[in-house]
């Protein structure tokens, strides 16, 4: 990977072992205690606060007006969060023109999916699921290519090695071993790029959630994982889900961080990510993130909502919406004029009519293409279907 | 174990349309009120009623003991219900799609497929697995996977496809009754395909290891199941109406792969002389293989032309703008039927085929 | 299942709805937060202590003098520590007679299996892996059924349902999720049944380990995961196989207890046992217990320990065997005479010699039984086959 | 990507007695040394080197950042793999024993077997999955799987399976120099077979893909692949010295069933005009399936015979002291080829056969 920073030699990862955690105790029979008893790491760094990190609207943005997070950032979150709504709107919209197959909108969690696009430096890489569509557009993907997968026409969209933006993934949580992975083979290339990948409540329950984890942690590789906890998988609520304290409290289990944040509050997820991807690029391994958030939308534009939940909470979190949240946050502090507002929602106007009316071409597509990149090179038998299929479409097109 | 089914009630109901998707809804209420013991879960089953609203009312009915939502992973599912299935259990559980049924592989290959082989009997898998699968209906990537070659592969699975509604109420009844475990694929495309029905009164349907011969024909032999039949049944009527050929195609559904019914199909075969094999999973290593394969063994000096088969292509399943193209439609089976060597009867002369050499004979 | 005590019917499992773990937070913005937010289960009592817990030459064991554990149970876990010791002794030397496949002693563990068996009630279920045998043999049941598996004359030896034992599991961590369902199962019909489940600390990495604690605590399982961390799977220590401070801490992330406990003290690892499964019997869900332990021979007779551990380590585990410690203890505290330790060391004694002779017979076993329980009923394809091998045996006895 | 493959030496060697094992890890040594970007890992690949000692000293000499241990989880070590190859690396991974690569099913299917595919080619996934497979070795439950029908029916993998030391060495060099995911099948029991072999000069071996006939014969085609290749040879010989029937078998060694190389398998069966598949794997919907429905397609008017196949049973693996009576032996095999219809030739009177009723023709 040319161009990318350079890290200093990693640490040997296996090599500084980590030993049994049992520690001697005082006792009548003691023996030497076995040599391999050594105190343990200390778990309560690892444990996530008690309440979700914030910084919009509580006196710590307010103690923080002179140092940061500045204005420009602030505003910068704004215009994103702005055109990202829009986004998800005109996405939906879409689905009801038949120019979408489907549509996961991630409406009611634009703080989170912006704020990870922005957190990332141009040689990170993000690993998004089927609902992050928008992460990638706010990294400044192309919208009609990351629809692809939704619209239809293929699989996949974008220029994922060009772009540093990993498949949407569908099946749950299976891409975050491939950001450890990813992770870990730069760090062991010397390269400084860290990997952040974005997974839901619900596949936290996977398996893949599990292992991809504990291979981070053991390898120390430069991942940040960042749970957007929306309440729900589908129909099924977080307490049908687990138990647990909060998601958070997963990572002591694999020996990293845990950190809770408020997922509506697009400067604190920003500012958590940030922190987490710093660490992970220095050497300090991965970090677990859970963001508590929303989706005010159904699960799809397929899903009926109201079969599983009311129309009161719904409406108790659009209270917490993450636009407004920042809005007034700029405005209390005096940073955001007219101009500004109107700069902002003309921006994700226009991007939302382009979008509209690219999407309203039919993609021109080739059939055969399907046979082209199953192998580097076609197998026999699919160079003879490959040809069966021309002769078809030869045929079709004559009797038409 | 219980194996009651439903009884037929005693005066006729009027039959009146229904979806394949409701005859599955009423085939699990019908198994959950007569069996205390027919539990349903997996993933949305019980508030939402399935994506597919197969397991719509059950919860509201049976409660959620009885049909339960439960957490975001697959080998938990299956591995579960292995646990329950060894309590007495028949638990019922639905993989929300094709492609998501992958992550429990470990545990329905290594432990419900082999259970009851393992302790020689005495803990069968008495389990159904629903598998809503195959393409046709616009599912962006990994919701349109035809699986069945994987189950298939499995000694220990019985592998059922329905393709009418009739067969989807009495197939599921039966895998839910069978003491084996079931992988039950319900052909998504067919879920809002309609019949007319008595839920009442269901019509009979055999146990599982049963194939029909949906359309009686002297030409040749259609040989498929679920999502294909009635691509088929078109195929077969189209060449009828069409008339040019004069092709008489008989078309079998097999209903089960596994226990696959060997006689049904080979005593048709025998008799039409050909056979095309259709289905949408590939081709390669694919259903058709062993179908072709079992056939020509068991009828080679009644074929007039090799088995053929009509498949999906060999590639992952295509995204929904490009699916017509993969799926096996009527042109395609037609185009093979076409194939089996209605000109010359070359078997008459073997001696004259070119490049054998060093015979033995 | 009859004759298991019941319980009062069991409590609605999900009605109960435990909610998201946002807190309110005093802060500028707030409109009222919304009513999904409620203070989170406390992750305190969850953690597992700081250090292993024993009873063992303790000061802890000398205050308990007068209360518990009383001499009765010590005296049985000892009786079956010498015995579970001397049968792992013969089951490897059944290996070097070529008669058993493969044996994975649990020479060292001694104290975890017994414990685990002497912990279970009747009507409770144990799931063991591969290296549980001693478990199932401390149960009770036909060490010669037990070691089926491992003699290879059938892949199981015993009556599952009738000794609720379930089958030595090979695939590592599979047999989680299958205690989790039976638990469940026993649970939603009101029977008073707990189920322990054996893993080792290799098998905490897998997917399906993570699956079954998930829903083992969201469904309140009584279910009890007992980890024999005995340092290694085959080769690869623990430091390779996770970060962790402890594998207890990974159960607050399921919103179960942790516990750690000396897995070489078989008193410490009974007590922490019992009162789990009380607690699960009881309806208070799952734990994990983590039983820091070590395995004194190789992974099975086949493996060659000396390519991965010092002979130092091995060492100074032996001098921490589960079998000194308990007799010193016994010792210690006047409750071991000469009669006791030979009466026992000739039970062992005796048990061993059976077991040697009866390993010492050929099985007899019928070939074409492996064509009678893959279905309830055998497939037409299935008949042809057991038809066409009882033809080969046929011909094979007129030609012999 | 470098697809850089071992020069042979200047001076010739003399070739030594080596086992299958020791050339399986001289190629990956070899492979290692030639591309920094090759990383072996898997469970107890490092220290230990492998529990069939396939990777030993790889972790000594190439460090353990390139050798490495993982976590016990074949998921996370598939899923790690992708992403590794999506950097750029080549990973080989090994799965310890064919059973224990199904926890791993669901990353193999839905992301090795289609990243490319997906990508339209961006994202290429050289990733070679080493599978220690088959029985023979006396492998307790779970040990002794055949479990090549399930990789067969994926697209997007090729499946590989030597049979020789100089195949073994040969085609795990073209699999980690390939740019597409290699499931690796390495016959257990074969492991510690030996033959002279010089790692200086290791013998040429084609690329992926191609067949060889192990044995000319003229008689019929016994194909095969992997750990049946020395079981088919032995049936050949042993038909020739025993004489009677008088048999000179073909054997066909087919080293990849995906690519599968149907050129040479025709063209043997088409001089023959008989076929016996020989595997391990159960039959039903097993390779031999798709084989003899293939070899059909292409050569049935060149068939005295239906081409017969001779497979493990329908079963899970038996128990090690009663898996000789599964896994498929001479004699079963010489009982197929007496089968393959010597004494008559019933393809000249196809009017003949019973039950052929209806026929168009
Ligand atoms: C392995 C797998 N199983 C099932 C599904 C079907 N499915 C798609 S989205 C979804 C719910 C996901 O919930 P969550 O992880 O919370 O993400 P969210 O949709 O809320 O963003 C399910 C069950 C899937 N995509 N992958
Ligand atoms: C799913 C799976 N993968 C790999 C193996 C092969 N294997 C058998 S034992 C073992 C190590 C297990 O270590 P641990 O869980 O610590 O248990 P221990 O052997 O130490 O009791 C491995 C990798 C297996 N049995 N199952
Ligand atoms: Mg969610
Ligand atoms: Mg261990």
């Amino acid at each position: 990977m040319s161009g990318v920073p350079r890290l200093p030699a990693p640490q040997p990862t296996h090599e500084e072992v980590l030993v049994m955690t049992v520690l001697e105790q005082p006792g009548a029979y003691a023996p030497a205690p076995p040599p391999s008893w050594r105190p343990r790491t200390d778990a309560g760094p690892l444990l996530p606060d008690t309440e979700p990190y914030r910084v919009l609207g509580t006196r710590a943005a307010g103690r923080r007006e002179g140092s940061g997070p500045e204005a420009e950032l602030l505003r910068r979150l704004y215009a994103a969060v702005v055109r990202g709504r829009r986004f998800n709107e005109q996405a939906t919209a879409l689905t009801r023109q038949g120019r979408l197959a489907v549509y996961p909108s991630s409406r009611g969690q634009e703080a989170c999916q912006v704020a990870a696009a922005l957190a990332l430096r141009e040689h990170d890489w993000l690993f998004p699921s089927y609902r992050d569509t928008l992460a990638a557009v706010a990294r400044g993907l192309d919208p009609v290519e990351v629809l692809s997968l939704l619209r239809g026409d293929w699989h996949h969209g974008y220029d994922s090695p060009g772009t540093r933006v990993a498949p949407l993934c569908t099946p749950l949580a299976t891409q975050l071993p491939h950001a450890v992975g990813l992770a870990h083979a730069a760090r062991l290339k010397g390269d400084e790029v860290a990997a952040l990948a974005l997974v839901g409540d619900g596949g936290t329950s996977e398996g893949d959630f599990h292992e991809a984890l504990n291979f981070a942690a053991v390898w120390q590789a430069p991942a940040v994982f960042l749970v957007q906890n929306n309440g729900f998988a589908i129909s099924v609520p977080l307490a049908k889900q687990t138990a647990a304290p909060s998601l958070a409290h997963k990572a002591v289990g694999y020996g990293m961080p845990g950190r809770l944040v408020d997922g509506n509050d697009a400067v604190a997820v920003h500012e958590v990510l940030c922190e987490a991807l710093d660490r992970a690029r220095a050497g300090g391994g991965p970090t677990l993130v859970e963001a508590v958030t929303y989706r005010l939308e159904a699960h799809t534009n397929a899903d009926d909502a109201t079969r599983y939940r009311t129309d009161d909470e719904v409406e108790a979190w659009r209270a917490h919406d993450p636009v407004t949240l920042l809005e007034h946050e700029l405005r209390g502090r005096g940073l955001l004029d007219e101009a500004t507002v109107r700069e902002a929602e003309e921006a994700a106007e226009q991007q939302a009519a382009k979008l509209r009316e690219r999407m309203h071409q039919d993609p021109s597509l080739d059939p055969t293409q399907l046979f082209a990149h199953v192998y580097a090179e076609p197998t026999p038998q699919l160079r003879d279907q490959a040809a069966r299929l021309r002769a078809e479409l030869a045929a079709g097109e004559e009797t038409r | 174990m219980s194996t009651a089914t439903r009884q037929p009630a005693a005066q006729p109901v009027d039959r009146k349309p229904a979806t394949m998707g409701q005859a599955l809804g009423r085939a699990l209420r019908d198994a959950m009120a007569d069996d205390p013991d027919v539990h349903v879960f997996g993933e949305d089953v019980g508030t939402l009623g399935g994506v597919f609203r197969v397991t719509d009312g059950l919860a509201a009915q049976f409660g959620p003991d009885r049909c339960t939502d439960t957490p975001l992973a697959e080998a938990g599912i299956l591995g579960t219900a292995v646990g329950m299935a060894m309590y007495g259990l028949r638990p019922v559980v639905e993989m929300q799609f094709d492609a998501f049924a992958y992550p429990g592989f470990e545990q329905l290959v290594s432990h419900v497929a082999r259970m009851r082989n393992r302790t020689r009997g005495r803990m069968p898998m008495p389990l159904t697995v629903r598998v809503p699968y195959g393409g046709g209906i616009g599912g962006v990537e990994h919701h349109s996977d035809s699986s069945e070659a994987y189950y298939m592969a499995t000694p220990g699975l019985h592998v059922v496809a329905p393709a009418t509604v009739a067969d989807a109420y009495g197939l599921l009844r039966a895998a839910i009754a069978s003491d084996d475990p079931v992988v039950f694929l319900e052909p998504k495309r067919l879920y809002w395909s309609k019949a007319d029905w008595n839920p009442q009164e269901p019509d009979a349907v055999p146990g599982i290891g049963k194939a029909v011969v949906r359309r009686r024909g002297s030409s040749a032999t259609l040989i498929t199941y679920g999502p294909s039949v009635p691509v088929c049944l078109e195929a077969a009527e189209a060449t009828r109406e069409d008339g040019a050929e004069g092709w008489d195609l008989e078309v079998i559904d097999l209903r089960s792969l596994v226990p696959f019914d060997e006689e049904t199909v080979a005593a048709s075969v025998r008799r039409t002389g050909r056979a095309v094999v259709v289905h949408e999973s590939p081709g390669f290593a694919g259903p058709g293989g062993e179908i072709a394969a079992r056939i020509t063994e068991r009828c080679f000096h009644h074929l007039e032309a090799p088995v053929l088969r009509v498949a999906g292509f060999d590639i992952p399943y295509p995204p929904p703008m490009l699916e017509q193209h993969h799926l096996p439609g009527v042109d395609r089976i037609l185009d093979a039927v076409a194939r089996l060597q209605w000109e010359s009867d070359y078997t008459e002369s073997p001696g004259s085929a070119e490049g054998r050499g060093g015979g033995v004979v």
